[in-house]
């Protein structure tokens, strides 16, 4: 198993030398010179050429890359163009956030979507079905942005029961940062007031954020059942006398969630994406929004960290997903 | 053909979606002559601002004073393009990649499905967003962003078929009575390999509608005074919660035209071939 | 006494893309306790179709149109779901699937598994929760100790594709037994083995049914395993029962043209290998009158128009033929 | 017609309809709706809305955002307060200039304090101004030619001398621009030579009003400050100052709308649209403050390029736009026409002067005699917007249309402003028109029409219309090299009537700044330098 692991492990490293130089070479393209934009408003010629010395624009390509990949290789970012901070703490100080609303949408889309996806299958051909599938494909094509507004309206307005925007109260003092993850923050500081709090603000990006990954899930869990049901061992396991409900839920559905799984490490990286909209609308402190800046105002050290970082998360995932496959289907260990 | 669109036939949702994808055709091609002001693709009318629904204006008007049940209507044309253009570009792209690297073996097949990975990889949204911004942002550098991140897809289904295919018996056959490399390929494997493709197309179609309306929506995609759906939504944001209507009526046309293509594509994906469940 | 098993005139249609099947039309058959009964019809004759509706799990498509299936004096027909699950699988009829490999759920342990139907199925011997368990895996190693699966103490903690087919194959008459039913029902249990296997495991079958006093309905399409096996053999075809008697019977005399005609496939008898010519019938459309009068050689032009009735011959069987008519 | 309706019916579900007319509903009903979150109860936090700048070091930012934090956290040595803009004595008590304008002192404040209650002394002034001429980014542009590191001196402790290399009048304007930071608390965490640049971007080190809580600072996404009771100013003039600023931008304009109705935000940004205003004036909570700024908004056009090159041209295109058309109707009158290339509100505007109004007719009979001269009126132009922007996107898409009824073709395209800018460095990259706004980095008349048309700035996004008229250079020129504003403004008056000649640009209005207030806000004071954003008068009622 750790042999596996660490093979896959050794396997994303050229994936990502290659993401590197791609991303590395279409972002340079671009035409917008940094160093104008980084001078701000206010800039004079004579400050931009200062720049574009201090931060070596003015040198060939190839060798921009060398120092770039050589400063990546123990994991300095550089500086951004525009915040004069390093993107590797803006990252550090984000990715929490963003991932703590991705865990959160994931889970809501999984704790609801394969119970849906089951039922779907289960009532293959009928109405019940028809309307799952309807119903979970209105969730990919909703705007999420739009959705987010309803959401607002109907839970921060009309109802008053979550809080419109942001991830704590401004009136909430936040707990001392250990992880960086809110949540878990506030349980270490034992801050129950500020956990409650952080939980709520959670909730409706959460919401909005699962809505896409949801039918996915349904989809994926509704064939893979379906796929299952056809095997004989169901219909040995009903002749022998499984009560239905165990047969169902964990005999059958256990058999189905491959394809649920490979899902699932896909929809992590579209999340983070995906995200982005979702972060602006409710203020959420994570990557998207900073990603967002990062391409409106040009600041490619941060554009290119943020390819590799989601391409390492979508590596680090798949891997994990290789991982779960292998302990759902013990067949497959066998032959890792 | 005939038993398989009999079972489409059967499959309510896939029914719907296709009602839907013909509906929004056909407001593609006769848009301007059923839109009650076609002339608001382009006009302002600064004294009708932001109009509420009525029976003038049965959507409303936005921030210009333009019908937007008319700009509805013509949207569906420029939406149609851009996603038939993007997804016909990554086949174009893609599936000749896929068959080379699914016929051919060696260090050829192994670069192009490495690119292919490492492509797949990079976050889908950043490069169509960073590309729209190295072409300066146009409803143009959204296409080619689009197609540059989407085409990977094909070439993973065109290379799983091929690979599969031209280690069955009947290709073998065909090579065992001589029949040329580009022959196997164009007229056995590629006919064979086709259904996924189109699924994965129907699918890509609706796909490329909603990121498309996203890259609007961060000002990146089409640019006024075009009746872009995507467009009009990210304009509104700026009336709104008050002018409701700004948002919600192209919101809905994208959702309705996104839902069919989507239901379509399952539809025929539940029938054409179990195995591509797995391949996403 | 009665019968423990007892089949009368079962009708079961399924509705298909096409149309209302009639899987199976008036399948009469009588299982005496204590004794084997060969079920034998070529594929697509409804073996499989009567063994789901005795176990009471036919495809959401099917309807019981006619008939009942006595067990131990009880319409099964009118049993639910529930009842079905609390009185009958497991504990009154154990069932021996066909492929013991796709028999088994691949992602759990054997262990796992056999226990979930003990569970729910095994006597209730007064003990609860852990105690109970443990005399489960014990009366498991047990039987599977008689079933010489190797290792049988470990045997619990793997998983299905970790064992050879035949022993698969145990394990999985070990679970049928696990639950102490009078009746077990055996669906071709020994086509996926090869030959040495099959006939260790028939050997095993004959041997467990006079140590647990049980009865065995057994399935199959090959009258050399019902030769070697069987006390009673029930012949059926397009979904009736054709000829029914004692193996010695039926063997040493068939009176029905078809199953003079299987036996006359059959490798070992066979002169030359002829097969039967034409096709079964499909279930969407069933002819008139004999439903083997298209195949058969002695067909005579009211075969054609009226359906025979089963009548009794002179050796003991029952033939449902015109010419007994 | 009603056909098409009919067809477009049932196609919307009657659920998604009903969640449409719900919202809707809900829009007008929600004022009334009490939210648990609306922390109205707490009566000492002020939760802002102002947008937050890049990163918080004053010597590296310097724009609107940056504005309205330092002007809570730190310190200048003059500030500008009031309405209209006064510059006055802050840290300095006082100020003296030498005859040439090349010299000039400034008298600091005895016992100034700094928020870790070190003392405020000339040479953390002098550490300043050499700190931000090192770094020389955007605050810098205003000194970097004029002022030499070496030459900012403090000749006694409480006296800073500034050696300027040529007379520079708005010098002084320029002032307010630059913090005083606390050497003490950077030096510390300087890191090879970097002036505690990273560390900086993160953390306060001022002597403001407000101190910043650096726990309670993410980028762009959130900053609290908490009050700083020995600031130098004393609160004998505000009994009840809020005792923490929580900054929580917000970045949907929907958002911020809601969050405002629903006690979330104390303030919105200040740069609320027009078409917002009635329903938040509705509001049982909340109200919008309208102010007028400084804020010109213009159409440029690259002057290099034909048909621009074309005084007639260019009078034509100055002619085909719907000035009124835009206040009224787009904006909603909150803004004033303003045909100068300034503020109307700035002194050195000739106020005989007479601009131009919207006139089709007119507009074609330049455009026929720009196309006797030959001037390619026909060709397909373009005009660039800032596409998150949309007010821009909506002036250029009436101008388009307006130009369309004269014959004229002009395109929109959606930019960015990085893109822009780095387009207007070059006058073959700048494209045929583009729209933005010149806000107040200094009030001088050569924040605008100094910096605009100045030939000497062609290269920089200010100056990007390209325009060169050696009589208006020569006039600029002497313009910036006197002190006083006296002989300053006929100057300007003279170089302004010169350019609006020239009509390089189209100039359409001076903003009104619309900002969204809770009730509970009161004694608010405003400034057009940072627009309001000081909040050392500000009280919560209730």
């Amino acid at each position: 198993m750790l042999r596996f692991v660490l093979r896959r492990c050794a396997l994303v490293l050229p994936s990502l030398l290659g993401l590197l130089v791609v991303t590395f070479l279409l972002i340079h393209a671009v035409p917008s010179d940094p160093a104008v934009a980084m001078a701000g408003d206010a800039a004079t010629p004579e400050q931009i050429a200062h720049l574009r010395q201090q931060y070596g624009l003015d040198r060939p390509m190839w060798e921009q890359f060398g120092l770039y990949l050589g400063k990546v290789a123990s994991f300095d970012f550089g500086e951004s163009a525009f915040s004069h901070r390093p993107v590797a703490l803006d990252i550090v100080q984000r990715l929490p956030a963003t991932l703590e609303l991705t865990f959160a949408s994931l889970l809501l889309s999984v704790l609801i979507g394969v119970p849906l996806g089951v039922v779907a299958a289960l009532k293959h051909n009928s109405w019940p079905d028809y309307a799952l599938r309807i119903f979970s494909v209105l969730g990919v094509a909703v705007a999420a942005f739009w959705f987010a507004i309803m959401l607002q309206f109907l839970f921060s307005m009309t109802l008053g029961w979550l809080p419109l925007r942001g991830d704590l109260s401004a009136t909430m003092s936040r707990p001392p940062v250990v992880t960086g993850f809110l949540l878990l923050d506030s349980l270490i500081a034992g801050r129950w007031d500020a956990f409650g709090d952080a939980v709520r603000h959670l909730f409706l990006p959460a919401v909005t954020l699962a809505l896409g990954g949801l039918a996915t899930i349904v989809r994926f869990t509704r064939s893979g059942v379906l796929d299952t049901l056809q095997h004989d061992f169901v219909l040995y396991e009903r002749a022998v006398g499984y009560s239905r409900s165990r047969l169902v839920w964990i005999y059958v559905l256990r058999n189905s969630l491959t394809a649920t799984v490979t899902q699932i490490g896909l929809l992590f990286g579209g999340l983070i994406a995906g995200g982005v909209v979702v972060e602006a609308i409710f203020d959420w402190p994570g990557i998207g929004s900073y990603t967002v800046q990062a391409i409106l105002t040009g600041d490619r050290q941060v554009m290119l960290a943020v390819t590799l970082l989601v391409g390492a998360v979508y590596a680090m995932v798949n891997i994990l997903v290789d991982v779960v496959h292998g302990l759902l289907d013990p067949r497959l260990m066998g032959r890792a | 053909m005939r038993p398989i669109f009999a079972r489409l036939a059967r499959d309510v949702p896939a029914m719907l979606g296709l009602g839907i994808v013909v509906f929004v055709l056909l407001l593609a091609v006769l848009g301007p002559w059923i839109a009650p002001y076609p002339g608001d693709a382009s006009a302002s009318h600064l004294l009708r601002r932001l109009k509420p629904p009525s029976l003038d204006y049965p959507f409303g008007t936005d921030n210009l004073g333009r019908d937007i049940f008319s700009r509805v209507i013509l949207g569906a044309r420029g939406a149609l393009q851009i996603a038939l253009a993007v997804v016909v570009a990554s086949m174009l792209i893609g599936v000749p990649l896929g068959l080379l690297a699914g016929y051919r073996s060696g260090w050829l097949s192994e670069t192009i499905m490495r690119i292919t990975d490492v492509v797949l990889a990079i976050p889908q949204l950043v490069l169509a967003l960073a590309l729209a911004q190295l072409l300066s942002p146009s409803l143009e550098s959204a296409m080619l962003a689009l197609s540059l991140t989407y085409w990977p897809f094909f070439t993973r289904i065109v290379y799983a078929e091929t690979r599969r295919l031209s280690g069955s018996l009947f290709v073998d056959a065909l090579r065992g009575v001589g029949a040329g490399t580009s022959r196997i390929v164009f007229l056995h494997i590629l006919p064979n390999a086709l259904s996924p493709v189109i699924v994965r197309a129907t699918i890509g179609l609706g796909f490329t509608i909603l990121v498309a309306a996203v890259l609007g929506f961060l000002g990146m995609g089409a640019t006024p005074p075009a009746p872009d759906w995507g467009l009009a939504i990210a304009e509104s944001r700026t009336y709104l919660p008050k002018a409701w209507w700004y948002a919600a009526f192209p919101g809905v046309a994208i959702l309705i035209t996104v839902m069919g293509f989507n239901l379509l594509g399952d539809g025929l994906r539940d029938l054409v071939d179990p195995r591509i469940r797995r391949s996403r | 006494m009665i019968p423990l098993l007892k089949i009368d005139g079962l009708k079961v249609s399924i509705r298909t893309d096409d149309g209302m099947a009639q899987v199976l039309d008036d399948i009469g058959l009588t299982l005496e306790r204590g004794r084997i009964l060969g079920v034998v019809g070529e594929s697509g004759c409804g073996k499989s179709t009567l063994i789901r509706a005795v176990m009471g799990i036919l495809p959401k498509a099917a309807a019981v149109e006619g008939g009942h299936i006595w067990f131990d004096g009880e319409n099964l027909l009118v049993f639910s779901e529930a009842e079905l699950n609390t009185r009958i699988r497991s504990s009154g009829i154990g069932f021996i699937p066909q492929d013991p490999l796709q028999a088994l759920n691949p992602v759990f342990k054997v262990g796992t598994q056999l226990l979930e139907t003990m569970r729910r199925h095994a006597p209730d011997d007064g003990s609860r929760g852990r105690d109970r368990q443990r005399r489960h895996v014990a009366r498991l190693v047990d039987l599977l100790r008689r079933m010489q699966v190797p290792d049988p103490e470990t045997a619990l903690e793997r998983y299905p594709h970790q064992f050879s087919g035949g022993q698969r194959q145990r394990l999985l008459i070990a679970a049928a037994l696990a639950c102490s039913p009078t009746l077990l029902i055996a669906d071709e249990p020994t086509t996926a083995l090869d030959v040495t296997t099959q006939h260790q495991i028939l050997l095993l079958l004959r041997e467990l049914v006079g140590e647990f006093g049980l009865s065995l309905l057994f399935v199959t399409h090959d009258f050399g395993v019902v030769a070697e096996l069987c006390d009673d053999l029930c012949v059926i075809y397009a979904g009736q029962t054709v000829e029914a008697g004692t193996v010695q019977a039926v063997l040493q005399a068939p009176s029905h043209p078809y199953t003079r005609a299987l036996l006359a496939c059959h490798p070992d008898r066979a002169t030359s290998f002829v097969g039967i010519p034409g096709l079964v019938p499909s279930p969407l459309a069933r002819p008139a009158g004999c439903q083997f009068a298209d195949r058969c050689g002695e067909a005579l032009p009211r075969c054609r128009t009226s359906s025979p009735l089963p009548v009794k011959t002179r050796s003991g069987a029952n033939v449902r033929c015109v010419q007994y008519a | 017609m009603t056909k098409a309706v009919r067809q477009g019916g049932p196609l919307l579900g009657r659920r998604k309809m009903g969640g449409l007319a719900a919202g809707a509903l809900v829009a007008g009903a929600f004022p009334a709706a009490t939210s648990t979150f609306a922390q109205a109860a707490d009566a000492s936090t002020f939760v802002s809305g102002f947008a937050l700048p890049m990163n918080l070091d004053p010597h590296q930012v310097y724009d609107v955002p940056m504005q309205s934090m330092m002007l809570n956290a730190y310190d200048n040595l003059y500030r500008y307060e009031g309405d209209p803009p006064e510059i006055v004595p802050w840290l300095a008590e006082s100020h003296t200039v030498s005859d040439d304008g090349l010299s000039w002192e400034f008298k600091l404040r005895p016992n100034l304090k700094f928020h870790d209650d070190s003392p405020l002394t000339a040479d953390d002034v002098v550490y300043s101004f050499r700190r931000m001429l090192a770094l020389a980014l955007a605050p810098a542009g205003a000194f970097l030619k004029i002022l030499k590191p070496e030459n900012v001196t403090a000749p006694e402790p409480l006296l800073v001398r500034f050696k300027l290399e040529t007379s520079y009048a708005p010098f002084l304007a320029a002032i307010p621009s630059i913090c005083i930071v606390n050497p003490r608390a950077i030096k510390p965490n300087e890191k090879n030579g970097d002036w505690g640049k990273t560390w900086l971007a993160s953390n306060g080190a001022g002597s403001g009003a407000y101190r910043i809580v650096p726990e309670g600072y993410r980028p762009l996404e959130y900053l609290d400050m908490e009050i700083n009771e020995g600031h130098f100013k004393g609160w004998s003039d505000n009994a009840k100052p809020v005792k923490k600023i929580a900054y929580r931008p917000t970045k949907e304009t929907s958002t911020r709308i809601l969050a405002l109705l629903n006690g979330t935000l104390d303030c919105t940004d200040p740069n609320l649209p027009a078409d917002q205003v009635e329903q938040i004036n509705a509001s049982k909570i909340a109200f919008v403050q309208k102010d007028i700024v400084m804020r010109t908004f213009v159409v440029r056009m690259n002057n290099t390029k034909p048909p621009f090159d074309n005084l007639n041209a260019r009078l034509c295109f100055a002619h085909a736009f719907n000035y009124m058309g835009f206040i009224n109707d787009i904006l909603g009158g909150y803004a004033t026409r303003d045909p100068y290339p300034m503020p109307e509100n700035l002194w050195g505007v000739p106020k005989d002067a007479k601009g131009y109004d919207y006139d089709l007719k007119k507009a074609k009979e330049y455009m026929a005699k720009a196309m006797a001269e030959g001037a390619p009126m026909k060709r397909p132009l373009e005009i660039h917007v800032q596409s998150e922007n949309e007010q821009s996107v909506q002036g250029a898409q009436l101008f388009q249309s307006e130009l369309a009824q004269i014959g004229i073709n002009l395109k929109v395209v959606g930019n960015i402003w990085s893109n822009l800018t780095t387009a207007a460095a070059k006058p073959e990259t700048t494209p045929d028109m583009w729209v933005h706004w010149v806000s107040t980095y200094f009030v001088d008349p050569e924040n605008w029409v100094g910096q605009m048309y100045d030939s000497q700035f062609h290269g920089t996004w200010k100056a990007s219309s390209y325009y060169k008229n050696p009589e208006v250079d020569v006039l600029l020129r002497k313009a910036r090299g006197l002190v006083k504003q006296e002989e300053r403004a006929p100057l300007y008056e003279q170089a302004i009537r010169k350019i609006m000649a020239d009509s390089p640009d189209i100039w359409i209005y001076n903003s009104m700044q619309l900002q969204g207030f809770n009730k509970r806000v009161k004694g608010r004071r405003f400034c057009t330098v940072g627009q309001g954003a000081e909040l050392r008068w500000i009280t919560l009622a209730g």
